[in-house]
C-alpha cells in the first residue's frame, strides 16, 4: 500500500507540472504572438520614421513597395474608419435582433427556445464566414444593386455591414441568452410577486440583471467582425476611399492585410504598414477584453 | 372572525406528479397562518398556489378553488397582476433585485403606475419604517441592495411587498437563511404587521411557528394532517402523526 | 393597469416576430445555398479531378484531425490547469486575458503568424501539418475556455468526494473531474473543429491553395501525391471557395463550383451540429443516469 | 505510369511550388495540367496572388518558381533580387476592358488616361452611353497594373482611391461583367474564354498578340518565372523546361500569350 | 475505552475570521459522537478538520493538534492521502460521481491499488451490503448512480467510503437532505456499523443524536460549549446556553 500511495504521490507532480506547461504555453504563444506584432508592427514608426499620427488620422496611402525603400504616404485612416462604420452599423443591425431573439427563446418560449432555436443559432455559428462571403456577393450585393442602383454597384459599406451582422448574430444571441437564463429566478418571482408583467420583469429587472453578460456578448461579437477578413472583402468594395454614404463602397484593415499583405515585398514600407495595421487589431482586440473584464470585475464589486 | 382566503378541495399536480391532496382551509384576517411539516410535504407549493405563483411553473395544474374576499383567483374575474399586488410574498431566500435599496422598494409601486417622485419617496420610507429597517438604510438609499446583510436584505424584501400595499403577506421560510438575531426581529416584524395584515407563514421551525402564529395547519404527504389553533395543535395534537412529529419522533 | 398589460401584450408580439424572423431568416439562407448548389450540380464535382472537390473535402477533414490531435491534449491540460491548479492573482489574469485576446484575434493575423513560424522558419512550402497547427491556435483557446468551465462547474462534491476517498488531486482530475466535464468540454472540442471547417484567412499561406493527389499512391504516405502526406499542399473546402472567386474564376464553371461548396459546407455544418447535441446529450443522459 | 510521347521528361517525381502572377496563371495551371498527366508521380502546385507575392515567396524560399511580369529588381532589394534567376517564358499584352453597357470599343491614350484618373467620370464624355464609369484597379502591387500605367497610361497614376480594387485579374473581370460602367484592365490570356466584356482598342489598335508582334500594341510585357539559384529539384528543372520547350510554343500562344522569339524588332525596341 | 481521535487546543481561522476556539475532544473508538448547534457555529468546520479536508479552502489555518490514534494528522508523519484513506467522509448532500453504481463504489479500492477484478467485485458486494443497499442496487449496478433517489445515493456514498475500508467515518448532515423513511434507514445503518467503526456525525436534528449517539458536543459561534454522554446533555445539560438551545429558545 505505502508503494501505492508513493506512486501515486510521484505521478500526481508529474501531470501537474504537465498541466502547468499547458498554461504556459498558451502565455507563451500569446506573448509571442503580441512581441511579434508589436516588433513588426512598430517598424513603420521607427524604421520608416513616420508618426502615429500620419498612419492613425490621414487617408494618404501611398507606401513605397520596395524592400528597404521608404518615403512613401501611409496614411491609414480610410481603413480604419472603414472597419469601425462596417462594424458599428453591424452591431446596429444586429442587436436588436440578437438581444429580441435571446429573450424570445429563454423568457418568452423557453421550451420552443431551447429545442429548435438554440441549435439554429448553433447552426448559424458553424456555417463558415466565407459561405456568408459568397452569399453577400452573390446574393446581396446584386439585391443591393437592384434596389437602390448605387454607383459602384452593390458592393457597398451596407452590405458589408450586413454580412457582419448577420456572422456576429449568433455570437450575440447565445451569449446574451445565457446570461438572461442565469439571472437568478428568484428575482423573476420576486418581480412576478409585486404583480408586475412578463414585460415589465422582463425590461426592469430580467435585462438591466442581464445586462454585463449582454455586454460581453456584444463585445465579443464586436471582436469577431473587426477580425473577418474575407467576407467583408468579398462585398466592402475595397475602394481606397471614405464611404460617402452606406451605398458606396470603401476599404478596412482586415480586407487590406488579407488583399496585400502576401503581395509586397517583405520589409518595404508598404508590408511594414501592413503589419501596423495588424498590430492595431491586435491592440484592439486586446483593449476589448480588457473592457470585458473591467465591466465583469465592475458587476462583482458592487 | 372573517375568512380572507377560503381553500376549498384544492388538488395540484406537477405533470403527474399529485403533490396537494384535497386540501380545505380557512385563513383568517388578522391572523398569522403557519404551515408545518416535513420537508417536501407540500408547505411551499401550497403557499405559491394563493398568488398564482404556481403559474409559473411548467406543467403544473390546480383543480378546486381559492378564495379571497370570496372571489375565485383562478377564475377568470380576478387579474393575476391585481392578485399578485394584493397578495404580496416573501420568499425563503432573500431575493433583492440587483438595483439600489431605494429602487428596490419603489419598483412595485413604479409599475404599478406610480410616478411622482414625491409620492414615491413617501412610499418608501413607510414601507422600509414598516419593516423595521428605516433606520438602517436611511443613509444608504442609493447603495445597491446587494450589499446588504442576508437579515436586512430579508427585510428590505419585506419593505418590498409592503409598497404595494397589499392584504395579504405570504411568508415562505423567511428566516430559515438568517441568524438568530435577525430571525427575532423577523418574528417581531411579523407580529405587528399582523394588525393591518393577514399573514400566512411556512416554516421549518416549530418554536417559531409557537411564537408567533395563530393557527397552525400540519401537512404530510400532500395531505393537510391538522389545521386549528397554534396553542391547541402543539399541546394536544388531534391527529397522531402530528403528535409524532411535533415530538421529534419523525424526520 | 391595462396600460401595462396592452404593452405586455405588444412586446410579447415583437419577441415572437423577432424570434421567427430569426429562425424563418436561418431557414431561408440555408435553403438558397444548398438549393443554389444543387441547382448548378453536376456530377463531375463529387469527383477528385478537375471541377470535383473531393480532394478538399478530404483535405478539409484531414486537416481538422491533425489540428485536433494538437490542440485537444493542450486545450484541456491548460483548461486543467487554469480550473485547479492556478492561483487566483496577476498571472490567472494573465492567462485568462492571453487566451481570450487569443481567440478574438484576427484569423488572418493568427495565418500570418503562421506563416512566418510554420512556413518561414521551417523553411518548407505551403502543407497541410502547417495549416493544422495554424488553426491550432485558434481552436485551443476554445477548448481550454471550455474546459474550464466545464470543470469549474462541477458541483464541489465531486472534488471533495474522490479527495475524501485518498486519491491524490491529478487522479481526482483524470478519473472524476474530466469524465464528468465531458460533455462540455466535447462542445469546445467540437467547436474547434467548427472553426477548423470553416476557417480560410488563417490558411491562405499556410496550407496551401492548391491540391494534387494520386488516390492510387494512398498508402505511400512520404510520396508528393499521397492524400495522406501530411506535407503537401491541402486546399480546403472554405479555402475553395476563396480560390474559386479569385484564381479559379477563368474555370467557367467557378461558380457552379463555389456555390456547391458552400452547400457541402453547410449541411457538414448541419450535420455537425446535430450530431454534437447528440453526443452530448447521450453523454449528459449517460452521466446523470438517464434523468 | 502510362506511357506519354514526352521521353525527355518521362518520369519525373516531386513537387513543384509556383505561385504569383495572376497573368501568367493560366498558363502556369494548364502547363502544370500537362505535366503532371505526363509525370504521374509529381505534383505542381500552380497558385496566384499576385506578381508581388511570387517574388516575396520565392525570395523567402518558400516556393520553387515565383511568377512575376515585373523585373524583380522592380519589387525586392538589391540583395534578394541579385539570387533570383529569370527565366522569361513568354510574353502578355494587357488589355482595357470594359463592360458592354458602356458603349464603348476605341479609346485614344489621353481617354484612357482622363477615363482612369478620375477627369471623365461618365462615358458619354468619350463617346460612349449615358453611363457612369466605375473604375475597377488591381492592387499596387499587381504587375499587371504597373504594366498597364506605365504602357497604356504613360506612367500617370491611376485614381485607385475611386475604384473597386479585386485581388486578381478573375475577380477584376467578374466584376467588370456584373458592374455597369465598369472599366479595368486584363491580361490578354483572360480574354480567351470570350468573357463577356469589351477589349477597348487603343488610338484604334486592338489588344492582338499580332498587334503585339508588330510593334503597333504598346501594351506588354515579359512574363518571368523566377528561381532562387539555379532549379535544382529535378522536378523543377524539367517542368521549366517542359515550358520553354520548342514545341510548347503554339500551346502557349494558343492561350493568349505571345513568344519572345516572335517579336518584330521595332516592338523590341521600343519597349522599355 | 480508547481514544481514536484526540482533539487539543485546536483553533482555526478562515483569513482572519477565527472560526473555532480552542476545542479539545476526545472521540471513543467504536462509539458515535454527534456534533449539534445552531447554523454557522462551526460543526462541519470541526468535522473538516479530522480528515484534513479544509486543506481545500484557501486561507484556512489551523493551530492546536489532531491525532489519529496518537499521530498528529497534521504533523507530516501521515501522508494526508492516507488519512483520508483511514478517516472516511459522508457528505451533507449525497455526492456520487457521475459513473455506475460498480464504479462509484470500486473507485476508491482502485485508485488506492485494487486492480484484480474478483477481488473489486467482492470488495463492491461487501460494501453495499454493510451500507444497507446491495438489495436495492444489485441488479443496476450498471446504471449511473445519479439516477438512483436521494436515500440510495446517499446509502451508496457511504457503501463508497466503506470500500475503502477507513477506521472512522465521518458524516456532515447526511440526513438533511432525505425524507423520513431514507432517514431513519441511515440512522440503523449508523448504529450497526458502529460496532466496526468510529463514527462522528454532524446533525441539525437532535432528535436523530438523541436517537442514535453516544456522545454530543454542542458548539456555538465556534466554542465547544458543552460535551458529554448524549443522554445527560439533553437530561441535564449543565451549560445554560445548551439548555436553552435543546429547549428551543433559540434560533
Ligand atoms: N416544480 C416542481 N415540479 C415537480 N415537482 C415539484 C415541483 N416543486 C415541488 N415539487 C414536489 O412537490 C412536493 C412538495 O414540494 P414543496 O416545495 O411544496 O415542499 P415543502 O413542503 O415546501 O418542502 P421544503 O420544506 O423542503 O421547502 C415535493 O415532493 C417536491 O419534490
Ligand atoms: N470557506 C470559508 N471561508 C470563510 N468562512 C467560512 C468558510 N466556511 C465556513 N465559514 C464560516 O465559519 C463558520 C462556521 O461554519 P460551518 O460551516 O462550520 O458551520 P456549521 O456549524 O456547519 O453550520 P451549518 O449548520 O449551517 O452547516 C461560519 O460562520 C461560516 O460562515
Ligand atoms: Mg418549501
Ligand atoms: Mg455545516
Ligand atoms: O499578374 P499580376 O497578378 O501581378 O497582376
Amino acid at each position: 500500500m505505502d508503494k501505492v500511495v508513493q506512486k501515486a504521490i510521484a505521478s500526481d507532480k508529474r501531470w501537474r507540472a504537465v498541466y502547468i506547461a499547458c498554461g504556459l504555453l498558451i502565455v507563451a504563444l500569446t506573448l509571442l504572438m503580441g512581441a511579434f506584432l508589436l516588433y513588426q508592427g512598430s517598424q513603420t514608426f521607427i524604421k520608416a520614421h513616420h508618426s502615429i499620427w500620419e498612419f492613425l488620422f490621414t487617408s494618404d496611402w501611398a507606401p513605397l513597395d520596395k524592400t528597404g525603400l521608404f518615403g512613401g504616404k501611409v496614411g491609414a485612416a480610410v481603413y480604419i474608419v472603414g472597419s469601425l462604420e462596417t462594424c458599428l452599423l453591424a452591431l446596429i443591425i444586429c442587436l436588436p435582433f440578437a438581444i429580441g431573439s435571446a429573450v424570445y427563446m429563454t423568457e418568452i418560449s423557453p421550451k420552443i427556445g431551447e429545442k429548435y432555436f438554440r441549435p439554429a443559432t448553433e447552426i448559424y455559428v458553424s456555417i463558415p464566414s466565407v459561405v456568408y462571403g459568397w452569399f453577400g456577393m452573390t446574393k446581396l450585393v446584386p439585391l443591393i444593386k437592384n434596389i437602390f442602383h448605387p454607383a459602384m454597384g452593390g458592393y457597398s459599406v451596407l452590405a458589408a455591414s450586413i454580412v457582419l451582422a448577420i456572422m456576429i448574430f449568433p455570437t450575440i444571441t447565445t451569449v446574451s441568452a445565457d446570461a438572461i437564463k442565469s439571472v437568478p429566478m428568484s428575482y423573476r418571482e420576486g418581480a412576478y410577486g409585486l404583480g408586475a408583467t412578463r414585460w415589465q420583469v422582463i425590461g426592469k429587472v430580467v435585462l438591466p440583471a442581464a445586462s454585463g453578460g449582454i455586454l460581453t456578448g456584444i463585445i465579443l461579437g464586436l471582436a469577431r467582425a473587426i477580425g473577418e477578413a474575407l467576407a467583408v472583402s468579398m462585398v466592402i468594395g475595397k475602394t481606397r476611399s471614405f464611404a460617402s454614404n452606406l451605398l458606396s463602397p470603401t476599404s478596412n484593415l482586415t480586407s487590406a492585410i488579407a488583399a496585400d499583405m502576401g503581395n509586397t515585398a517583405q520589409g518595404g514600407e508598404y508590408n511594414l504598414a501592413l503589419w501596423t495595421m495588424a498590430l492595431l487589431l491586435f491592440i484592439i482586440s486586446i483593449v476589448l477584453i480588457v473592457l470585458i473584464h473591467k465591466l465583469a470585475n465592475g458587476k462583482k464589486d458592487k | 372572525m372573517e375568512d380572507k382566503i377560503t381553500i376549498e378541495n384544492l388538488n395540484l399536480y406537477y405533470s403527474d406528479f399529485h403533490a396537494l391532496h384535497d386540501v380545505n382551509m380557512h385563513i383568517q384576517k388578522n391572523e398569522i397562518t403557519a404551515f408545518i411539516g416535513p420537508s417536501g410535504c407540500g408547505k411551499s407549493t401550497l403557499l405559491r398556489c394563493l398568488n398564482r405563483m404556481n403559474d409559473l411553473v411548467e406543467g403544473c395544474r390546480i383543480e378546486g378553488s381559492v378564495k379571497l374576499d370570496g372571489t375565485d383567483i383562478y377564475g377568470g374575474d380576478l387579474d393575476v397582476t391585481v392578485l399578485r399586488q394584493r397578495v404580496g410574498m416573501v420568499f425563503q431566500r432573500p431575493n433583492p433585485f440587483p438595483m439600489s435599496v431605494y429602487d428596490n422598494v419603489a419598483y412595485g409601486p413604479k409599475i404599478h403606475g406610480v410616478t411622482d417622485k414625491q409620492e414615491l419617496d413617501e412610499i418608501v420610507e413607510t414601507s422600509l419604517k414598516q419593516a423595521a429597517i428605516w433606520d438602517d438604510l436611511k443613509d444608504r438609499l442609493n447603495k445597491s441592495a446587494l450589499g446588504l446583510s442576508g437579515g436586512q436584505q430579508q427585510r428590505l424584501c419585506i419593505a418590498r411587498a409592503l409598497a404595494v400595499k397589499p392584504e395579504v403577506l405570504l411568508m415562505d421560510e423567511p428566516t430559515s437563511a438568517l441568524d438568530p438575531i435577525s430571525t427575532s426581529k423577523i418574528e417581531e416584524l411579523a407580529l405587528q404587521l399582523k394588525k393591518d395584515y393577514t399573514i400566512v407563514i411556512v416554516t421549518h421551525n416549530m418554536q417559531q411557528a409557537v411564537r408567533i402564529s395563530d393557527k397552525t395547519g400540519f401537512f404530510l404527504l400532500g395531505d393537510l394532517v391538522e389545521f386549528g389553533e397554534t396553542d391547541q395543535l402543539f399541546s394536544m395534537p388531534k391527529d397522531e402523526r402530528t403528535e409524532r412529529y411535533i415530538t421529534g419522533r419523525f424526520g | 393597469m391595462s396600460r401595462a398589460k396592452k404593452k405586455d401584450r405588444f412586446m410579447t408580439g415583437v419577441f415572437y416576430a423577432i424570434g421567427w424572423i430569426m429562425l424563418a431568416f436561418l431557414l431561408y439562407l440555408t435553403f438558397t445555398i444548398i438549393f443554389d448548389g444543387i441547382k448548378g450540380f453536376s456530377p463531375d464535382f463529387l469527383g477528385a479531378a478537375g471541377n470535383g472537390i473531393f480532394n478538399q473535402f478530404f483535405n478539409t477533414i484531414y486537416l481538422v484531425f491533425l489540428s485536433l490531435l494538437v490542440s485537444v491534449p493542450i486545450g484541456i491540460g491548460a483548461g486543467v490547469y487554469l480550473a485547479e491548479y492556478a492561483k487566483e492573482g496577476k498571472f490567472l489574469s494573465m492567462v485568462e486575458v492571453s487566451i481570450e485576446s487569443l481567440s478574438s484575434l484576427p484569423s488572418i493575423v493568427i495565418g500570418l503568424f503562421g506563416y512566418l513560424v510554420f512556413i518561414m522558419w521551417t523553411g518548407m512550402s505551403w502543407n497541410i501539418v502547417a495549416g493544422a497547427l495554424t488553426i491550432s491556435i485558434l481552436s485551443i483557446p476554445l477548448i481550454t475556455t471550455e474546459t474550464n468551465n466545464a470543470i469549474r462547474s462541477l458541483p464541489i462534491e465531486y472534488k471533495e468526494g474522490s479527495l475524501g476517498l485518498g486519491a491524490t488531486k491529478s487522479e481526482t482530475i483524470r478519473k472524476v473531474l474530466i469524465p464528468a466535464a465531458m460533455p462540455q468540454i466535447l462542445t469546445g472540442v467540437i467547436m474547434a473543429a467548427g472553426r477548423g471547417f470553416g476557417e480560410a484567412a488563417a490558411l491562405l499561406y499556410t496550407s496551401g491553395q492548391s491540391t494534387y493527389v494520386n488516390w492510387h499512391n494512398f498508402w505511400k504516405i512520404t510520396s508528393p501525391t499521397s492524400p495522406l502526406n501530411p506535407f503537401r499542399s491541402g486546399e480546403t473546402l472554405s479555402l475553395h471557395i476563396w480560390v474559386m472567386r479569385t484564381e479559379g474564376a477563368l474555370n467557367p464553371k467557378a461558380t457552379e463550383i463555389a456555390n456547391f461548396t458552400s452547400a457541402v459546407l453547410v449541411i457538414l455544418a448541419l450535420l455537425f451540429t446535430l450530431v454534437t447535441r447528440r453526443i452530448s446529450d447521450k453523454m449528459r443522459k449517460r452521466n446523470n443516469g438517464g434523468k | 505510369v502510362i506511357g506519354s510521347s514526352k521521353a525527355d521528361t518521362k518520369g519525373v517525381s516531386g513537387t513543384v511550388n509556383a505561385a504569383g502572377s495572376s497573368a501568367l496563371l493560366p498558363l502556369v495551371q494548364s502547363a502544370a495540367k500537362t505535366f503532371m498527366d505526363e509525370n504521374p508521380d509529381s505534383v505542381v502546385n500552380a497558385n496566384g496572388g499576385g506578381s508581388g507575392q511570387g517574388l516575396q515567396q520565392v525570395s523567402d524560399g518558400t516556393i520553387d518558381i515565383g511568377d512575376s511580369d515585373v523585373y524583380a529588381e522592380e519589387k525586392l532589394d538589391k540583395k534578394s533580387a541579385s539570387k533570383l534567376v529569370d527565366h522569361q517564358i513568354a510574353i502578355t499584352a494587357i488589355a482595357p476592358i470594359v463592360n458592354k453597357d458602356a458603349g464603348i470599343k476605341s479609346l485614344t491614350t489621353q481617354q484612357l488616361i482622363d477615363v482612369f484618373t478620375g477627369k471623365v467620370t461618365n462615358w458619354k464624355q468619350v463617346g460612349g452611353n449615358d453611363v457612369k464609369i466605375v473604375l475597377v484597379s488591381r492592387p499596387a502591387s499587381s504587375g499587371t497594373r504597373v504594366t498597364f500605367e506605365q504602357y497604356a497610361l504613360k506612367k500617370t497614376v491611376s485614381r485607385s482611391n475611386q475604384s473597386l480594387e479585386t485581388d486578381d485579374s478573375g475577380t477584376l473581370i467578374q466584376m467588370i461583367q456584373s458592374v455597369e460602367g465598369a472599366v479595368g484592365y486584363v491580361a490578354l490570356s483572360y480574354l480567351t474564354g470570350k468573357p463577356n466584356v469589351t477589349a477597348v482598342a487603343i488610338n484604334g489598335v486592338k489588344p492582338t498578340l499580332q498587334n503585339v508582334y508588330n510593334g503597333s500594341y504598346k501594351v506588354w510585357t515579359y512574363e518571368h518565372m523566377y528561381t532562387k539559384g539555379q532549379p535544382k529539384k529535378t522536378a523543377v528543372k524539367a517542368f521549366l523546361k517542359k515550358m520553354m520547350s520548342k514545341d510548347y510554343e503554339s500551346k502557349i500562344e494558343g492561350m493568349g500569350y505571345g513568344v519572345a522569339s516572335k517579336l518584330s524588332d521595332k516592338a523590341k525596341k521600343e519597349h522599355k
